[in-house]
């Protein structure tokens, strides 16, 4: 059975990571917020408002990553067929849809103050909107079939396929002129950001990616529960 | 293009269906002139050991082998060796019996050998006075014989039938087993499933149902 | 105190905001959590109903 | 490149047969568009100013309409499996399979275009453009479609499943197609824009089918 | 009566468990209705101008494509044909399901509507009678897309073909829709506008279903 | 709800299927506690005048009667008193498969009883352990009993079967019998077609090889 790699491993495994991650979520996120809302400075041009900074850049980020996360989970199923990889991959899906769909609300919420609208039709606001598609996408075609491995195969390609949009969205700011701002966190060489307004947002980007490590574990272990039930179920039919 | 030496194996073969193991560790081996008869109950694998063998499934575990070379090194030249007819007709109702089996004909051979094939093919199969007739006016066992007349429009030493008797009446059988003789007569190999009984020189049985489908999931706890 | 809470005028969006955040996560968490649960509750439950495939599957491992 | 040939030539002659699918996606398309006229009301210069986009809208969506059928007929009747086992390569398969869907539906929507543009009141000056941009735009939907066509063979709910598939990857084209359009008609240079669709175009054209194929094996298993 | 309300649950809870076409006829309503703004810019006080256009085709165009599967499946698994044979007439079992099919596809759609029509920029004035009058056109498109979906039973290329059936008798629920939110948008009564949108409804709430049954009928021959 | 006394009968009945004519002239009489075997090559009819019998298809000349009345005068009132199985399961995959049978039991008879005749239909046709497994796990066998326990599940007595025991394994066909077997002793009918042997008390053949289908059109000359 050596393309069933045990998962019986990766559950001893999580059961080790799951406190830490879990522990390491709370502390970031309550160091964070704390920085985040009481800490820091307004900023001189957007006021207070640049508080949604620090929910908004983080569930951006994680939006596209996790996004990448999937499609390499993918990769990796699709090239040695490693059963892990596509539970992987089913799991990350609902969670990098609610990040995205955090970033286009608070981007929305954010915008009304600052550009006078809730929503403009502009590059990377949109291309996040398809993001979020493209999860759904992805969520539905997995869904969509009677047996769950076509599913995860299926769903496979589709995040290979989709994946090409992820460049688009990171660098849409800098290749069309547009309403939203530029990366100025992540750009290469020196953050152009004060470092009282870097901390918190590094924080919280860290915490919601502890988060997302907490998530995925829990997502994992029910989604193994659920094959080995399915397994069982199977059993009872036909008669092992 | 039918090598009397040629043998088909394969090695250790194990098949996953959905999220169970159907079989594992099976082995089998069919050299020319031979026929292969898989029997079992429903579900016992019969048809997705075949499909295995047409390439359409990948094992999970072993191998196939044609005279000594892997069989997945080379997935268009198995193609071209083998014939599969599976539980599916294949036929086109808006095209006639004639463009059906053409089709599949100019598909594995060139245009003249094909023109000549199809024309037996349909002899062989008593098609020849439906061959003008659109697909969907065919009745259950007549779509059965132009799929299998497939065998005959396009030559390839391997047959892999998965239950070819099916909805076919007493004197079709005995045109079938005609043919699939003629075959193993002429070097080639039969593979195929059934659950009644088919009159078949040279033919040896491998029964399935040896293997309790189990799911992987338990194995891998 | 009025001052973080008003956030300087713009608290009818900064809240939300972080509302919205606060929900989103808290309903992934809430949701794979129950999802567990439940699952793990049930497989547990059909192990216990059938014993012998436990066994039956460390000797498939072996 | 014969075995190519020859499937265009019997998906063609299909399309032909049955109902032909061209003339339903133009009708489609031309219905859809006058649609508009009776939502958005008469005025010249509103229509005027959203014909690029309405045309291009409605063009993605009947392309994608028509999709839905590109290998869901074989695949049901057992040909996509026989298709798979012929001695081509099927990322080739699929590439026929994309031409001749083109040649049945894409052109015909070319075709279509400038009538129905004059009934949105678009600027002349945007006709030729049009033209070309559509010429470089329907291959890679249809190419781009193929990918999701194959996705979802065997899903539940496969027609709207697809649209939440494709349409997110069809954004590009709309927006390049838009945008060529909408420069021709104010006069300016649109060759930037023209030369981004072929670039897709040209992306599309090995990548598309080799990741069709990829997902048609998987619905084969 | 009791069957009625027997097959309307059944198809409820089939909808829900098996991936909930809901879900998916919003998510195509919106992907829609996003793709607009690509195509036609974001200015808004254009958007603004075709909101309300854009909202109706795309519903119509939404309920449409779900109307698809509204018999497909119950007669490619042979439950439709027992079905016919209950000792309910047909036109009832065609009325449950039309109502099942409005409950999992209008009713959502209804739901999305004003969260788009921010996403267009409308008028909030319109939001209200938006509500009214897509609660007293839905119904009616599912009620009239029946019997394309009836009519195209067994008919390959079904997709396209039932658009062609349906789009032309949708168009009064179209203009009646627009003309109504358009002339709450502008500040006018819309009164007379919902009352025509309620006389088609009752008058297809007796016709569809028994048109759907004949047709129906002469799907199962 | 089974009369001793009833009659079921055809006379001069001619079937057209697709412009051709499969029977013409066909009388039969069935009679409480009789039944009646079909048999014939492929395409001679077999499921051809079943579906007539059932009413799903209707008759080109001659008439069907119960007790003397003409059938086609209360489609309602035949459809209450008989079981239709045919070549399609009718199975929705995410159903169980108690709420299958229940759904059928329901649409045919009051919600008590049919509780209890679901019961005794899953006994009778050895699916009680597999009574809470959604459809789609079940093998091509376990369909077929769970299609073959509507009989059970609402009493009818007239029994229309198209090859019931097509993907039964030994023991189900016998206890298939045994299930005719005392329907037929409680006055009930059966009419069935078959391509082997079903052993049955009280059973008359009519072999339908007689008619050669023959094109209308040389009949209306
Ligand atoms: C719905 C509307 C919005 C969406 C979908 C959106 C989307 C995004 C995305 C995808 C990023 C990640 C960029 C990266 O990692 O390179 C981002 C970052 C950012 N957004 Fe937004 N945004 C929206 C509205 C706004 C508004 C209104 C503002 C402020 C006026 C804003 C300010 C920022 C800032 C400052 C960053 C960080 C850029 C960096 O330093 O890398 N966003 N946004
Ligand atoms: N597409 C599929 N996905 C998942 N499981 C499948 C699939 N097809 C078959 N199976 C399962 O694999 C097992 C073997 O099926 P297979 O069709 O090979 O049996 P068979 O011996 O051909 O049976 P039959 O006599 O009914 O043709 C069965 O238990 C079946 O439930
Ligand atoms: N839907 C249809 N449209 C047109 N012709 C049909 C249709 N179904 C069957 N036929 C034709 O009617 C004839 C009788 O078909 P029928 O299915 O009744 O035969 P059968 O005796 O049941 O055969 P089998 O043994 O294959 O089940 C055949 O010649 C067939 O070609
Ligand atoms: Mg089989
Ligand atoms: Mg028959």
């Amino acid at each position: 059975m050596h393309r069933f790699a045990n998962p019986a491993r990766f559950l001893r495994a999580a059961q080790l990571v799951l406190p830490w991650s879990a522990g390491l979520t709370v502390a970031l996120l309550a160091a964070g917020l704390y920085l985040g809302l009481l800490g820091s400075p307004a900023d001189y041009q957007q006021g207070e408002t640049v508080r949604i900074m620090y929910v908004h850049v983080p569930s951006a980020w994680m939006g596209l990553f996790v996004y990448s996360n999937m499609a390499i989970a993918s990769a990796v199923a699709l090239i040695w067929k490693h059963p892990l990889a596509d539970v992987v991959a089913k799991a990350s899906a609902p969670v990098g849809a609610g990040f995205t769909f955090v970033c286009l609300v608070t981007g929305a919420l954010w915008g009304k103050p600052m550009w006078g609208t809730w929503w403009a039709w502009d590059a990377r606001l949109t291309s996040m909107l398809i993001l979020l598609f493209l999860y759904l996408g992805h969520m539905a075609l997995v869904n969509a079939f009677d047996d769950p491995t076509r599913g995860a195969k299926a769903g496979a390609v589709l995040a290979l396929a989709g994946f090409v949009n992820v460049p688009i969205i990171k660098y849409s700011v800098d290749w069309w002129n547009t309403l939203h701002q530029p990366a100025s966190v992540t750009r290469v060489g020196m953050p152009a950001v004060d470092p009282a307004m870097l901390t918190p947002l590094l924080l919280m980007g860290l915490a919601f990616t502890t988060f997302f490590v907490t998530l995925l574990i829990l997502r994992v272990r029910s989604e193994l529960a659920a094959t080995k039930i399915r397994a069982i179920r199977m059993v009872q039919v036909h008669g092992g | 293009m039918m090598d009397a030496s040629s043998i088909f194996a394969g090695e250790g073969l194990a098949c996953l269906r959905g999220e169970r193991l159907v079989f594992a560790r099976l082995d089998f081996q069919v050299e020319a002139g031979e026929a292969l008869v898989l029997v079992g109950p429903n579900g016992s694998g019969k048809s997705s050991l075949l499909r295995l063998m047409a390439g359409l499934l990948a094992p999970m575990d072993g191998r196939l082998v044609w005279n000594g070379a892997p069989v997945a090194d080379d997935r268009e030249a198995h193609a071209a060796r083998c014939h599969y007819v599976g539980h599916h007709d294949a036929i086109k109702p808006v095209l006639t019996v004639r463009e059906n089996l053409a089709f599949w004909a100019r598909l594995h051979s060139d245009d003249h050998r094909a023109e000549v094939a199809v024309a037996e093919a349909l002899d062989a199969f008593g098609l020849i006075h439906l061959a003008d007739l659109p697909g969907k006016l065919l009745s259950a066992g007549q779509k059965r014989r132009l799929n299998l007349g497939r065998l005959l429009a396009a030559p390839a030493p391997l047959w892999l039938l998965d239950e070819p008797i099916t909805a076919l009446d007493r004197a079709s059988i005995k045109g079938l087993e005609a043919v699939m003789a003629s075959h193993l007569a002429h070097g080639g190999m039969v593979i195929l499933s059934t659950h009644a009984d088919i009159d078949l020189p040279t033919a040896r049985l491998l029964a399935l149902d040896g293997f309790k489908p189990r799911p992987v999931a338990l194995e891998a706890w | 105190m009025d001052g973080v809470l008003g956030m300087g005028g713009y608290a009818a969006y900064v809240w939300p905001a972080y509302g919205i955040t606060a929900v989103v996560m808290l309903g992934l968490l809430i949701t794979s959590l129950r999802e567990m649960r439940k699952n793990e509750s049930q497989l547990a439950a059909l192990k216990q109903a059938h014993p012998r495939r436990r066994a039956r599957a460390e000797e498939g491992q072996s | 490149m014969r075995r190519f040939v020859e499937i265009v030539r019997r998906d063609l002659r299909l399309a032909l047969r049955q109902g032909s699918d061209s003339v339903m996606v133009v009708t489609f398309f031309v219905l859809t568009v006058v649609l508009f006229p009776f939502g958005i009301g008469p005025e010249v210069n509103i229509l005027e100013r959203v014909s690029a986009g309405i045309l291009w809208v409605v063009a993605l969506l009947a392309s994608m309409l028509s999709l839905d059928r590109l290998f869901q007929a074989d695949y049901e009747d057992g040909s996509l499996e026989l298709l798979a086992l012929t001695p081509t390569p099927l990322g080739v398969v699929v590439a026929a399979k994309v031409v001749a869907h083109w040649l049945t539906t894409g052109l015909p929507l070319i075709v279509a275009a400038p009538v129905l543009a004059v009934l949105l009141h678009m600027n002349a000056d945007g006709f030729g453009v049009l033209l070309i941009a559509m010429a470089l735009g329907t291959p890679t939907l249809s190419l781009i479609g193929s990918i999701g066509a194959a996705l979802v063979l065997g899903a539940r709910r496969g027609g709207v499943l697809l649209s939440l598939l494709v349409l997110p990857l069809y954004v590009p084209v709309l927006i390049f197609g838009v945008g060529a359009v909408d420069a021709a008609v104010q006069g300016f240079e649109s060759q930037a824009q023209l030369l981004v669709m072929g670039a897709i175009l040209l992306a599309a054209l090995p990548l598309a089918p080799w990741a069709s194929a990829a997902a048609l094996r998987q619905a084969l298993e």
